[in-house]
């Protein structure tokens, strides 16, 4: 069956390695295969490699890769074509190459063994390469597509050649990329699809358009408050989830001074717990769930949603609604009348984050406190929070790993350049037990040694109020009824699960 | 032929129901050119709006009859009415500039005409258009019709326009001052061929004009309109000559003529009255005001060797732009305190000279004398230069010359404080109202706008915001050429008083030989640009020496008025 | 004074032109609403204290709302009457100045190139075709990023409005230099103007004491026309992401924010605004014809 | 005449210096292109070094100079985003935008040419009132909810017409077109006419007024009182000498048309030049938006000259002087 789906963004390049970005990897897992992949369910399964097992005597990994694969042009899979994707990468022409910052060297044993060896032990490494897609040597280098394009296109740009169920057939970039499945694969197909045509839709309501005309059959995301007149549509159906995103408030721990206040600018109330925890406790949650997001929405205790490996149980209660506790907790840190602020959001980035945030501010009035709300789009947005330009400000965090320690180590660590840990902690919240918790999750194997030391690292930061979790984004895809697929929590779209009745 | 029986026209508008046309009669004989005379607004152009059947919405006729042979005008349907017009009635209109398509060559726009109304061929239609053309008198006519309007003359132009207006053989050709816009020989040229074909064809003409003259030469009969009535009709040596309305006389009175100069016109008595009852200050205080600046006497102004040359428009990268000469190496003196006459040709570089001398233009080369010192040239001749205020201007166009915006209190008061002579507000708004009383009109006058004025008490305020600057020497560009001859003769007396009263030094432009003779001591007569002739005003008149003044003075249309009639007003007058 | 305005033409064509009646009814409706806003609306959009989001998405009075809110509320709780009334207000100021801006930078400039013609003349025609080759939302992305760049962003915020006026001023003006400097070319050469020019006076007064009030009439035209279209064009604008944003409740803004609601149920949260906006900008637009026959009594 | 032709050519290239210029300047302005460039996860060192590599941080002088020169050798550079040459992507989206923007035109045309004539023609008629206040709320409403409102009501509702993109296209050579087939018309129309609607009005009114001048000049009604045929003073006297006003106004439109066709595409999904820009400046993708500026301007300019070149075909008063 033809299979048209639409998304909001076009895959800006068909290069696995150039770019970490979600549009990008979700696309091209259709076309390329990691040594591993994620299932349904988000946990980790062979792909290329049918298993693997920690090196003995030596920290790392070692893949035992799956025999008879071969690429879509006929060549054949081998170590050779993983050492080479790694190196590829890891070069600094590529933007995944982070992932592979742990890896200290890669060594082929023979045709069908690689060994990643890394600094320190890793339990979590397999989980952190799901998305490091292998591309055919001879391929890349026949076609000077050894490196990632930086600033020119290459022949990897527009071309595809995986070892995936799907290949690339044409591409048309920001209007058509079509895929056709792979005779060869080497797994089982479960899917019907004959051909499947993607199309960027841009304009939300065009996107819906196109759905309810049927000249789509399927369309990632629509505006949840559209999703219950789809949902009464005949012939249509709406697939809601969680997406593995938490949205937060961050605050600014280390400003001496607010940069937006008209009354306190002596002094950054946000350096006070209490002032942090008022904050928490302004924020109705339930309103926003029922009135901006159609009670599709699950508040967040922590910035992993439940489920997430590393998720922490024993912390699961959030600050409630309480504005006049908040209000008590304001008088008591010496802001009985509350104090104004600046509250910076995106708006454009993340499901009805710029509503969100006026409905916050105006949460955060009620108890005094005055967010003098800015927003914009993310382009100006990051270099705002880079350049440390905010009283409070929204993010939404997605664990590339789906790990607790993802968030930990861009989230909660001390900014550090050099160990590049901390990179999007822009508030700079600093706990040096935090700090010394790291690496020690990141090497414990011993899960309940390893959950306990996230456990305290959670609780260190509800205690201290480092980020105030609000809830976890939803996912909201509609299809039409005869279309059968998996929708995963981390938004990716597998054309391999579909099914056209 | 044509029969217009008691017609009543009314335009229904703001102010209740005007009626621009009151129980005129008139008729009209196969090959009799019938003249239609009156001032502005008389309502003559109405009469052949209403006679054609294209009256402006939302005028009507609301009495009266029209007949053209035995059709009843009137009563036609849309579309029979619209057949008539083109076969059997034409117009010509004043302005041949603007009544051709420019988008249409001569030849189509005659040929649609000619099939609109026959069905014949387009080769038949395109011969006859040829022949017409000859016949109205364009050489090479086969080769030119071709052309687009734009590439002809303007008397070629109107001789078009006749063209298209004969070339389905009408019985009545309505012609709205159709010579308005020529210079005279043009204008003789295209009275003549009317005249021809009156004659030949016998059409009838209803010839539209304000200018006695252009009767006198041209009409059988003639109808004298005032107010949308008729005030006299008959044949045309009457009318003119033994005019019995007293209208009519003081009509005859008021036109310049060429053959004797007179002291002052007879005016003829319009609601243009002088209004009294002046607030405050009076003409007197105006003229003390005047008379106390320092130099009393009037100055004399010359050119040497002027020559002014304009740059057309670049339309090639290798040729340069043409130059025209619109001066050419022009001298003339005026003496302190006398009236010089400027006549020549349109085109032929009059308002140039007036522009050098006020400093709106550079000459190329030459230099100007104000009284014995050098007068400097536009570029050179500073803002605050002295001679702003001595030398003033009185233009053509009363209607543009004044800010519609501005009230006439400030539009008076802007010499005065321009430059410097009176520092008081008040007492600038006091003088203007006494220079007000001096030009004749009503000093409550200051507060309204121009537009609540006609041409003539427009040009009066023009002339009052001149002398209000204190001027030496006033250059008059055409000042009545836009005024109906009554009120013209009003101006014409209110300059002449005035020039007597504080000995102004004028140069006085127009291309009326007759008004030029009336006015001016000294004549200058301009030619493309060179001076032809030049000398004292009556030994001009009396005896022409250049061939061109000749030719120029025997086709001016000219009324002989009844001498009687004009030593009447002689002493009536002194 | 007052007689002569009541006496003149303008007046009296106006009674008798049923439309520009009704569309004057509406602009004084619309701009009393926008200037008394803060007296007349129960809420106050800018204040965030006075509306909650349990208020939120409740549907007009009679689609069974809460009496409270005659149009219903938004997604935030606002009152949609409150909000449109500061909506008009907002729009209306960003279209009166970036008009007044235009006006005064266009016919400035149109004036001196028509009297001064020459090298000026040519200088400022092709300035003008540069901003023509940039059309209006270009120029306003363009302004607009300029000032993200150059601006820091807490003053950035607040001077959203003003770079949005700036930008669309700037994609206005050529039409009132380009009208203005053909209409000097005409008037320069009326003899009033000469007389000026004879007697003297600077330049500066020849053109704005003179030359001006004689040209207005076309201009007050496309005054009018060009509020309407800066009105219009905030709203593309606030559509593109560039204009203001989501608490400044302009109508454009608030058309936006309606456009995610038109398929959701809650359509008021876009027609209401939608349908203010046009009946604004089509009364402006019968106003402007109807000063244009006036300026024009041969079309009348 | 063809000096005249010269002159506007030198103009032309003055107006795209300039207007490179000001393209340039937005690339200093608009954002934090590599912020967009990179992942999450890729660090502040890496972003810096990509900032140098992409010459980011030369001077302003350097930068201006660096594009001018390379587009002036026909390198206009790479986008940000996809890595791709910015003309190939340019040049594949002209004829989407372009074929809309003509359709736009000539809808605004034969609709508007003979709606101004009847309402000029017809002044105080109940339809002419119609037309004139249906066009006027037609033009103020925003595009992009006119747009929205007629994909859902042709495309959804009554599903006549695709709802977005650019199907049914025919590559001829390099330009893909969607005029040669059914289906390359039904995608087009609805996007054309969203773009349309204010240029018909536009057109319309323009039309109307003129038209209604014209009707009292002199040489219309010479020509009427010479008996000439409603008809023929209509359509052959006053239109012609109506469109010489109106082609000015359309041409220098015609910019507005481009600038407009921005929400448009966006709205439904057009793959033309102007949701490629929209899409760039959302990844701030500097060089696409530069090169964006000028191959406007460079349309603008063409338009310009042919509006010209119709006046001296239209105007015999502005052809050479013809010897007679
Ligand atoms: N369309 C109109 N609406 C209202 N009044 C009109 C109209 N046309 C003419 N009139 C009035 O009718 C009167 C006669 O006008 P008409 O044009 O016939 O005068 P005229 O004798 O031809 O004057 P002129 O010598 O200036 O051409 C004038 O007072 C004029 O104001
Ligand atoms: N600014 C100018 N540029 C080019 N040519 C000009 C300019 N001003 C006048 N001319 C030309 O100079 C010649 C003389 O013009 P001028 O206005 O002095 O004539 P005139 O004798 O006053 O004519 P009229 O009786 O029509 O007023 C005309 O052919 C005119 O076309
Ligand atoms: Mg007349
Ligand atoms: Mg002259
Ligand atoms: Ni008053």
């Amino acid at each position: 069956e033809t299979f048209r789906w639409a998304s909001t963004t076009d895959p800006q390049t068909m290069d696995p390695h150039a770019v970490n970005s979600a549009p990008v990897l979700s696309f091209l897992n259709n076309v390329y295969e990691g040594l591993v992949r994620r299932d349904r369910g988000m946990s980790i399964e062979g792909s290329l490699a049918e298993s693997w097992e920690p090196l003995e005597g030596e920290n790392g990994w070692r893949f035992n890769l799956r025999e008879g694969v071969t690429f879509a042009d006929g060549a054949a899979f081998t170590a050779e074509d993983v050492l080479f994707s790694y190196q590829r990468a890891s070069n600094e022409a590529a933007d995944v190459r982070s992932w592979f910052s742990p890896v200290t060297d890669v060594r082929v044993v023979d045709d069908y063994t690689v060994d990643f060896i890394t600094s320190a032990p890793n339990p979590l490494f397999p989980d952190s390469i799901a998305n490091f897609m292998i591309l055919d040597k001879d391929w890349a280098e026949t076609n000077d597509a050894a490196l990632p394009a930086t600033d020119a296109e290459n022949f990897a740009t527009m071309n595809a050649n995986g070892t995936g169920p799907f290949m690339l057939s044409s591409r048309d970039p920001g209007v058509q990329t079509v895929l056709v499945p792979n005779p060869n694969w080497w797994g089982e197909v479960e899917h019907n699809v004959t051909e499947g045509i993607f199309t960027p839709i841009g304009n939300s309501a065009t996107g819906l358009a196109a759905l309810l005309s049927g000249e789509i059959d399927f369309i990632q995301p629509i505006p949840l408050q559209d999703a219950a007149q789809v949902e009464e549509r005949d012939g249509y159906s709406v697939l809601e989830g969680e997406e593995t995103r938490v949205i937060m408030f961050g605050f600014p721990h280390e400003h001496d001074t607010l940069l937006y206040s008209t009354d306190v600018t002596d002094a950054n109330p946000f350096q006070d717990v209490r002032v942090r925890q008022a904050a928490a406790h302004a924020i109705d949650i339930d309103a926003i769930d029922r009135v901006l997001f159609r009670g599709k929405i699950e508040p967040a205790s922590q910035l992993v949603p439940a489920g997430i490996s590393g998720y922490s149980e024993e912390n699961s209660d959030r600050l409630g609604y309480d504005p006049d506790r908040a209000k008590e907790l304001l008088a008591e840190a010496g802001y009985p009348d509350g104090f104004s602020f600046g509250l910076k959001c995106p708006n454009d980035r993340y499901i009805n984050d710029e509503a969100l945030c006026r409905a916050a501010a105006s949460m955060f009035a009620a108890v005094g406190m005055d967010a003098e709300l800015s927003t914009g789009p993310v382009r100006d947005y990051w270099p705002q929070l880079r350049e440390d330009d905010f009283d409070m400000y929204l993010l939404g965090w997605s664990p590339g790993t789906f790990d607790m320690e993802h968030p930990i180590r861009f989230l909660k660590h001390t900014q550090d350049d050099e160990k590049r840990l901390g990179s999007w902690n822009f508030g700079n919240f600093s706990n040096a037990r935090v700090d010394e918790l790291l690496p020690l999750i990141q090497q414990e194997v011993d899960l309940e040694a390893r959950q306990a030391m996230i456990d305290e690292v959670v609780a260190i930061s509800q205690e201290e109020m480092a980020y105030i979790p609000l809830y976890t984004q939803p996912l909201i895809w509609a299809a039409k009824d005869n279309v059968d697929m998996v929708q995963r929590a981390d938004n990716f779209f597998l054309l391999r699960w579909v099914t056209v009745e | 032929m044509l029969t217009v029986e008691n017609l009543t026209v009314q335009f229904p508008g703001r102010f209740g129901t005007f009626t621009a046309i009151e129980d005129v009669s008139l008729t009209i004989e196969r090959g009799e050119i019938h003249g239609l005379v009156g001032e502005s607004g008389a309502g003559k152009s109405t009469i052949g709006a209403a006679i054609i059947g294209l009256l402006q919405p939302p005028g009507f006729v609301s009495n009266g009859s029209i007949h053209l042979g035995d059709t009843d005008l009137l009563i036609l349907g849309d579309d029979e009415a619209h057949q008539t017009r083109g076969k059997r009635i034409s117009m010509i209109f004043q302005d041949p500039q603007t009544s051709l398509n420019p988008l249409m060559t001569i030849e189509d726009q005659l040929i649609e005409t000619i099939q609109t109304h026959e069905d014949i061929s387009t080769e038949d239609a395109r011969s006859r258009a040829i022949s017409l053309l000859e016949e109205t008198g364009i050489e090479n006519a086969s080769q030119r019709i071709k052309a687009y309007p734009h590439q002809f003359s303007g008397g070629m132009r109107q001789r078009v326009v006749i063209a298209l207006a004969l070339c389905t053989n009408p019985e009545l050709i309505i012609a709205d001052e159709p010579t308005t816009a020529l210079d005279v020989a043009v204008q003789s040229q295209v009275l003549d061929l009317i005249r021809g074909l009156a004659n030949t064809r016998g059409i009838g003409f209803l010839l539209i004009t304000h200018d006695i003259g252009v009767i006198a030469q041209t009409c059988q009969n003639v109808t004298v309109l005032r107010g949308g009535q008729v005030m006299e009709h008959g044949p045309t040596q009457q009318v003119l000559n033994a005019p019995e309305h007293p209208y009519t006389q003081s009509l005859m009175a008021a036109v310049p003529r060429l053959d004797v100069k007179l002291d002052r016109f007879l005016v003829p008595d319009t609601e243009e009255g002088v209004e009294t009852a002046p607030i405050g200050r009076s003409a007197e205080d105006a003229e003390r005001w005047l008379r106390s600046g320092d130099e009393m006497l009037g100055q004399g102004l010359s050119m040497e060797g002027v020559t002014v040359k304009f740059t057309g428009a670049r339309d090639s990268l290798f040729r340069k732009p043409e130059v025209f000469v619109a001066l050419d190496d022009v001298s003339m003196t005026i003496r302190p305190g006398t009236v010089m006459g400027l006549v020549g040709e349109s085109g032929s570089g009059k308002s140039t000279m007036a522009k050098v001398l006020t400093g709106l233009v550079q000459p190329t080369a030459g230099t100007l004398k104000l009284n014995d010192s050098t007068l400097p040239l536009a570029r050179q001749r500073g803002r605050k230069d002295p001679s702003r205020r001595v030398i003033q201007m009185v233009f053509q166009d009363p209607y543009s010359s004044l800010n519609s915006r501005h009230r006439i209190g400030d539009i008076l008061a802007e010499p005065l404080w321009l430059y410097g002579l009176e520092n008081d507000r008040a007492k600038r708004r006091d003088l203007a109202a006494a220079m007000l009383d001096l030009v004749g009109l009503s000093a409550d006058a200051i507060n309204r706008y121009p537009h609540q004025f006609s041409g003539g008490q427009r040009q009066r305020i023009a002339v009052a915001r001149s002398l209000l600057a204190r001027p030496r020497v006033l250059i008059c560009d055409e000042p009545t050429s836009a005024l109906d001859v009554s009120i013209q003769a009003q101006v014409l007396n209110l300059l002449k008083d005035l020039q007597a009263r504080f000995s102004l030094t004028i140069l006085f432009i127009s291309h009326n030989l007759a008004v030029v003779r009336q006015m001016s001591d000294d004549i200058t007569v301009l030619k493309s640009g060179k001076v032809v002739e030049a000398g004292p005003s009556e030994a001009f008149f009396n005896d022409p020496q250049a061939d061109y003044s000749q030719e120029l003075l025997s086709l001016t249309p000219n009324y002989v008025g009844q001498k009687g009639v004009a030593s009447q007003t002689l002493v009536t007058e002194v | 004074m007052m007689s002569r305005f009541f006496q003149s033409d303008g007046v009296y064509y106006f009674l008798r032109t049923p439309s520009a009646i009704v569309a004057a009814i509406i602009v004084v409706i619309i701009v009393g609403g926008a200037i008394f806003a803060p007296w007349i609306a129960q809420s106050n959009p800018y204040d965030l204290a006075s509306f909650s989001l349990m208020d939120g998405l409740l549907p007009p009075v009679w689609q069974g709302g809460d009496p409270r809110f005659l149009l219903g509320t938004d997604n935030q709780g606002r009152d949609m009457v409150s909000s449109i009334l500061y909506g008009a207000r907002l729009s209306l100021f960003i279209g009166f100045m970036s008009m007044a801006i235009a006006t005064v930078l266009g016919v400035g400039l149109g004036l001196a190139a028509g009297y001064y013609g020459g090298r000026f003349d040519a200088i400022v025609m092709r300035i003008a075709d540069v901003q023509l080759a940039l059309p209006a939302i270009l120029t306003a992305l363009l302004i607009d990023g300029i000032s993200r760049g150059l601006l820091p962003p807490s003053v950035q915020q607040d001077l959203r409005v003003v770079v949005l006026i700036i930008a669309i001023a700037l994609s206005l003006w050529v039409n009132f230099a380009r009208t203005a400097r053909a209409s000097v070319f005409v008037e320069r050469n009326k003899d009033y103007v000469q007389a000026a020019m004879i007697m003297g006076q600077r330049p500066s007064r020849v053109m704005l004491r003179h030359i001006l009030p004689n040209i207005m009439g076309p201009l007050l035209v496309i005054m009018t026309v060009d509020l309407a279209s800066a009105i219009l064009l905030e709203a593309t604008l606030s559509f593109l992401g560039i204009g203001l944003p989501a608490d400044s409740p302009s109508l454009g803004t608030l058309i936006r924010i309606g456009m995610q609601f038109q398929l959701s149920g809650e359509w008021w949260i876009l027609w209401v605004p939608t349908i203010v906006l046009a009946a604004l900008v089509v009364s402006i637009n019968i106003l402007g014809d109807f000063l244009r026959d006036i300026f024009n009594p041969r079309l009348r | 005449m063809a000096y005249f032709i010269l002159k506007r050519l030198f103009q032309s290239i003055f107006v795209m210096l300039a207007v490179a210029f000001l393209a340039f300047s937005l690339f200093r302005f608009v954002g934090d292109p590599v912020s967009q460039m990179t992942g999450v996860e890729t660090s502040v060192q890496d972003q810096e070094q990509l900032r140098e590599e992409l010459g980011l941080n030369d001077p302003f002088v350097v930068q201006f100079y660096r594009f001018t020169t390379d587009i002036l050798k026909g390198d206009f550079g790479y986008s940000y985003r996809t890595r791709q040459p910015v003309n190939e992507m340019i040049a594949s989206r002209i004829p989407a935008t372009i074929e809309l923007g003509i359709t736009a035109l000539m809808i605004s045309l034969i609709v508007g040419i003979p709606a101004g004539v009847y309402t000029a023609l017809r002044t105080r008629g109940f339809a002419t009132q119609t037309i004139l206040l249906t066009t006027l709320v037609g033009v103020s409403i925003p595009t992009f909810v006119i747009g929205i409102v007629l994909i859902f009501l042709f495309g959804v509702t009554l599903g006549w017409m695709p709802t977005f993109g650019r199907g049914g296209t025919v590559d001829l050579g390099g330009w893909t077109t969607s005029f040669l087939t059914l289906e390359g018309w039904s995608y087009l129309i609805l996007p054309a006419i969203t773009l349309g609607v204010y240029q018909l009005t536009l057109t319309m009114r323009l039309v109307r007024a003129e038209m209604m001048e014209v009707m009292r000049s002199d040489y219309i009604r010479f020509a009427t009182a010479r008996g000439i045929p409603q008809r023929k003073l209509h359509y052959r006297h006053a239109l012609g000498n109506t469109m010489i006003p109106v082609i000015t106004i359309i041409g220098l439109q015609f910019g507005g048309v481009i600038a407009f066709s921005i929400v448009t595409e966006s709205v439904f999904q057009w793959p033309g030049m102007g949701l490629l820009f929209l899409e760039s400046v959302r990844f701030v993708d500097i060089p696409v938006m530069g090169v964006y500026l000028v191959v406007i301007a460079f349309f603008f300019v063409l338009v310009n000259l042919v509006v010209d070149i119709l006046y001296l075909m239209i105007d015999p008063r502005l052809r050479v002087k013809e010897a007679i």
